[in-house]
């Protein structure tokens, strides 16, 4: 309803200025009032699920006055056969909106009403539009071809791998201690600690700490070292207790699998912490492992595992925690290296050949960084034509949303 | 079937998830995963709870050492679980909002686990300091990198860094410390970081592969 | 809102368990082995609370029986789908059928894999690579010296710090260089993210001086 | 750019604790050249001294606001009034000390400024830490400003991103209701605001998980809204890279808020009388960075001494 007030407001502002202009009274109240945007055109909004419409207008000639003389736009949608409603309110400036909360079962006409101190101007409606959805989501489609890439890389070398091709995999020197520190947490007759983070299953580093754990226990079942796994997360727990069990099945001792090793303290951060320190310092574990997604937690374990002499060997791809387990444990994974720890300590050449695979993405990004790089510095400081559709090509490419 | 069924479920909900990106009608397919994964978390801790009684319990019974402070555990945790099960103490009732002040479930949050939780992370504090004394040490090249890096951003981020160098002219105010302190902030800060973000991706990217076509498969209890 | 009384009792309680936690520093004791048992039965009840509320009750009872028909969403009913993987979780719990909970676990795990692998290739990978790819003189070629410096000092540190991390390349002649360039920058960022941090978990340690000071003993105000 | 050290407060007390430290370092500083190394609780000792004696006799620096905090300050600046703004509360009480002067001070330039808050929090803890500003902020320093009208509560839900994922582009998918359960709907300042992606600026107080970098993935991203981080400086450096894009500032900890204290009284003198607890905690903050830098010299002294004594050996 308000609408078509606003509408009919808006044409008789028309009429009057137009008809008015010779006369010096009406003159003054032209002078006041506003244009209204032209140009308004709605179009659907590509690669959604049939939800959104793009607009895009010229903004009202009043709006280029410096100071701008429009303070504002407001959009309003109407259903046909329906009433229409403001939907946004936009700075002066403003040249374009989407419209995300259409429903593609609708047909829709816009108008946008430009607001001054003075009046305000209403646009032309659009033409009716109806949102239509697409399947394919063209706009990523960069990603998809870039990760394809990747992937394909790393399935590439896992299967040369599986045939047999030798591959060379550099030393990691946290995990080429694993064995040793399980076997001085024997030797001592003390247990090992191992901390899979304080995240759920649902956090991508706790999947790569559960199975680093599959290969530990795989160790400490046959050296029959005593292993205590507190967690912070009951889907850990359950994940946890599957993953000893089956290697102390594979060491052929199902008999020494007891559910008591791995056991839940609480879900709270500081809670949990609290009581993996008491446990530190009652039972001296020889050997800590601190693998996953760590937070505030990790110096506070770390320093206390320290004090209690035991061998420390820490991954997270946690970028601020990684320092602190860097200055205070023997050996820290960095970032990636948590996420290959499990394949480099399997040993079997298919879970070795994906990270050859990994490694051609990173040849891929260096390549990309130097590439871009130069181009990017000579297009824009001499102004080489070729070197600047270079760096947008680039930049396109690597674009995502 | 016990082990071909699992495997299938991870490559097919995976898969099905990363094609999710690129389908807009499938979208929500991300945000339902979230719930069902709340879901499911509230159905496994039924298990981790239990477990808990159970390990408590059991020190109890057996009278094993320190048993007296499994005795605190349960009564904390049943009186928790009764204080906001029930909403004990909520004006509005079973209805109400959890966290009225008046509940018994707020008032034991805000007395109890606040102060513990506040307290045990400002022990990093302590950590903190200790952890500086014992590997800022110039032991080798890479330590010794570290340790300089550490102590221009520490310099930086008081008052007497500013001081220290404020004699240094207006055209060469990079080596003042502050200024040194952001520079090094958002240069080579910035480029590890990136390295580090990048490796990561990739790392996923990897394992995630490894996992939906089950050559890595340790986490469901399949070792072989 | 509180009586006189019920806010002495809860100050000192709180002072008592800070202490208590403090405590720690000096050794293991049975003040703090107090502390930490209130603490674990408290948050672990907490938690369960939080979960039941949140997403038993809230979403899932009230999605599938207390919302209007007319009111749910389209896909309502996939809530039943979370809550039958819930219950294949508790199976584990019958010996005979116990395996069925591994059911639940791999569709976390898959779908978690699935997800991250997406969005952090998009996120960590591609977008990380696009803004490394940038003019060394500046857009308008007018950057100060120092930001020139940075821009070189960006792009060949991603750059060495990445040679650093391939896994199948021995570190050996120009690239193990360039890889020792890498652990450089690396140890660079990893003593500034600590030297930063280390005003961060002071104010921790402020927070409760504070509390102890002026909250509890009233010394200042 | 010499800045005046500016000591308040009990001097004779400030003296007394400065002796105290500078006399405890001195001897440190004698054993260690004799080679010997110092036990944990005398360093955790020294850090408690650092920081309880600035607070019982407070010292104070003035800060000058560097160009990543005054970011944040000239965008909420540089709204029109009337614009809502959403400032979220992704933090817990261990947290709070750092970030919540943060939010109070972020709560105070928008209300200042006439702009609309939509306060929130999707970290369970951070309700009650959204509640105590509400009531030591808002109805204390604004009782003008009306519920609903000028901000409104939307309180905490369970999800983590997912709550993020969803509202950016539909806000009552997950939030049907306030949190005294009002309908969103009937609620004036948020007739227009169907998704956050709606919004002028999101100020993501936090810095765990999720917390800003969520926000900047989830929300910013995919709904080109401008975010601005009030961090924990523990989170901060992870952020710059965000920066300037994706993020429009960024707040690293105490210093931070300290600056930003600062940058609000010089504009606003009404806040001059108002609990700057940024710049309050400076003090103990620079006396603890100072110990610590001691025990890192300390440190290598030890470790010079005893490398050289072991190779005459």
């Amino acid at each position: 309803m308000l609408f078509r007030v606003a509408i009919a407001f808006a044409c008789l502002f028309i009429i009057a200025g137009v008809a008015g202009q010779p006369a010096g009274d009406t003159a003054l109240a032209v002078q006041q009032t506003i244009a209204p945007v032209t140009s308004l055109i709605a179009t659907n909004h590509e690669y959604d699920n049939g939800t959104g419409i793009d607009l895009i207008w010229v903004p009202s000639i009043d709006d280029r006055l410096a100071p701008s003389r429009v303070t504002g736009y407001e959009v309003w949608r109407s259903v046909v056969g329906g009433s229409g409603s403001r939907i946004a309110e936009l700075p002066a400036g403003a040249n374009k909106f989407t419209d995300e909360q259409c429903s593609r079962e609708s047909t829709y006409v816009y108008s946008v009403v430009a607001i001054s101190v003075a009046g305000n101007a209403v646009s032309i409606s659009t033409a009716p539009i109806q949102p239509a959805r697409e399947w394919i989501n063209l706009h990523r489609l960069n990603l998809l071809a870039i990760a394809f890439l990747v992937s394909a890389a790393v399935i590439y070398f896992i299967q040369s791998a599986r045939s047999g091709k030798k591959l060379f995999v550099r030393k990691i020197a946290g995990l080429d201690a694993v064995d040793d520190a399980i076997g001085r947490a024997t030797e001592m007759g003390r247990p090992i600690l191992f901390i899979p983070g304080i995240q759920d299953m649902d956090d991508v580093q706790t999947i790569a700490a559960i199975t680093i754990l599959g290969r530990v226990s795989r160790v400490v079942a046959d050296y029959d070292t005593k292993i205590k796994m507190p967690v912070s997360r009951s889907l850990v727990m359950t994940a946890a207790r599957e993953t000893i069990k089956a290697s102390y099945m594979a060491a052929g001792r199902p008999d020494a699998y007891n559910d008591d090793m791995v056991s839940y303290v609480t879900d709270e951060q500081f809670g949990y912490v609290a009581a993996v320190d008491g446990i530190m310092v009652r039972e001296k574990p020889a050997t800590c492992f601190y693998l996953g997604a760590f937070f505030a937690e990790s110096l506070i374990l770390a320093e206390t595992g320290n004090s209690v002499g035991a061998i420390q060997i820490a991954g997270t791809a946690m970028p601020a925690q990684i320092p602190f387990f860097v200055a205070a444990c023997d050996f820290a994974l960095i970032g990636e290296e948590l996420f290959a720890a499990s394949a480099y300590l399997s040993n079997e050449p298919k879970q070795l050949g994906s990270l050859k695979g990994q490694d051609v993405g990173k040849a891929v990004a260096l390549v990309v960084i130097v590439v871009g790089t130069m181009a990017a510095t000579i297009g824009s400081a001499w102004d080489v034509t070729f070197m600047n559709q270079l760096w947008s090509a680039l930049k396109v490419v690597f674009q995502t949303n | 079937m016990k082990r071909e069924v699992p495997l299938f479920i991870t490559f097919f909900v995976g898969t099905l998830l990363i094609a999710s990106v690129f389908i807009p009608p499938a979208e929500s397919w991300g945000e339902n995963f979230s719930v069902y994964f709340d879901i499911i978390a509230v159905f496994a801790f039924f298990l981790g709870g239990g477990n808990l009684l159970r390990i408590h319990l059991q020190k109890v019974a057996s009278k094993r050492p320190d048993w007296g402070y499994s005795i605190v555990t349960l009564v904390a945790f049943l009186v928790m679980l009764a204080a906001g099960l029930f909403k004990l103490g909520n004006p509005g009732g079973i209805s109400g909002n959890l966290t009225t002040a008046q509940s018994w479930f707020q008032i034991l949050f805000q007395n109890i686990m606040s102060p513990l939780g506040s307290t045990m992370y400002a022990l990093l504090a302590f950590f903190v300091a200790s952890a500086s004394y014992r590997a800022f040490r110039a032991k080798n090249r890479d330590a010794t990198i570290l340790l300089v890096a550490a102590f221009i951003i520490l310099l930086g981020r008081t008052p007497f860094g500013t001081m220290l160098t404020s004699w240094i002219p207006p055209q060469y105010d990079l080596l003042q410390v502050p200024n040194l302190a952001i520079w090094i902030m958002s240069g080579p800060n910035l480029a590890g970081q990136r390295a580090i973000m990048i490796g990561i991706g990739l790392g996923i990217v990897s394992m995630s592969l490894r996992i939906l076509l089950g050559i890595e498969r340790t986490y469901l209890g399949d070792d072989r | 809102m509180e009586s006189g009384l019920m806010h002495h009792v809860a100050l000192w309680l709180a002072a008592f368990l800070t202490l208590g936690i403090f405590s720690f520093l000096y050794r293991d004791n049975t003040w703090y082995k107090v502390c930490e048992a209130i603490f674990v039965g408290i948050s672990a009840g907490y938690w369960f609370v939080a979960y039941f509320w949140d997403n038993l009750y809230t979403k899932f009872w009230v999605g599938v029986w207390v919302t209007p028909m007319a009111d749910r969403p389209d896909d309502w009913y996939v809530l039943y789908v979370g809550a039958a993987l819930g219950i294949l979780m508790l199976l584990r719990l019958v010996p005979k059928v116990g395996w069925i909970s591994r059911w639940p676990l791999a569709f976390i795990v898959g779908a978690t894999a699935g997800l991250y692998l997406v969005t952090y290739f998009a996120s960590n990978v591609m977008l990380q690579i696009e803004d490394t790819v940038r003019p060394i003189f500046g857009a308008e070629n007018d950057a100060p010296i120092y930001e020139i410096i940075g821009n070189i000092v960006v792009a060949v540190g991603t750059f060495t710090g990445l040679i650093y991390f391939f896994f199948s390349k021995e570190h050996r002649g120009a690239f193990g260089r360039a890889a020792k360039v890498g652990i450089f920058f690396l140890m660079i960022t990893f003593g500034a993210s600590f030297g930063y941090t280390v005003m961060s978990r002071m104010s921790l340690l402020i927070g409760r001086m504070d509390f102890l000071f002026s909250d509890w003993l009233k010394l200042i105000k | 750019m010499t800045e005046a050290l500016v000591v308040t407060g009990t001097n004779l007390g400030v003296v007394i604790s400065l002796a105290l430290i500078a006399g405890g370092v001195i001897w440190l500083l004698v054993r260690s050249l004799k080679g010997k190394e110092v036990e944990r609780r005398v360093i955790f000792g020294f850090v408690l001294i650092a920081v309880s004696a600035p607070i019982l006799f407070p010292i104070t620096f003035h800060e000058q606001i560097s160009p990543v905090v005054k970011a944040v300050f000239d965008k909420i600046e540089s709204l029109p009034a009337g614009s809502t703004v959403a400032i979220s509360f992704d933090f817990d009480p261990a947290m709070a000390p750092e970030v919540q002067p943060m939010a109070n001070a972020f709560t105070r330039h928008c209300f200042a400024k006439g702009h609309k808050v939509v306060f929130l929090s999707i970290w369970a803890t951070g309700q009650s830490l959204l509640t105590s500003t509400l009531d030591t902020v808002v109805r204390r320093e604004f009782p003008e400003k009306r519920e609903r009208i000028d901000w409104v509560n939307l309180g905490y839900k369970a999800g983590n991103q997912g709550v993020l994922n969803v509202i950016v582009s539909d806000l009552r998918k997950m939030y049907p209701t306030d949190v005294n359960a009002v309908p969103l709907d009937s609620i004036p300042m948020l007739a227009e605001v169907k998704a956050f992606r709606d919004l002028s600026l999101i100020l993501a107080v936090g810095g765990g998980f999720p917390g800003p970098k969520e926000w900047v993935l989830y929300v910013g991203d995919p709904g080109n809204v401008p975010i601005a981080a009030g961090a924990a400086a523990v989170t901060a450096p992870q952020l710059y890279p965000y920066y300037p894009r994706q993020l429009i500032g960024i707040l690293g900890g105490i210093k931070s808020a300290a600056e930003y204290e600062s940058a609000m009284v010089d504009k606003y003198p009404q806040f001059d009388s108002v609990d700057k607890p940024g710049l309050r905690m400076m003090g103990p903050q620079t006396l603890a960075h100072m110990v610590i830098m001691m025990f890192i010299i300390i440190g290598n002294i030890v470790f010079f001494r005893s490398k050289r004594m072991r190779s005459q050996l």
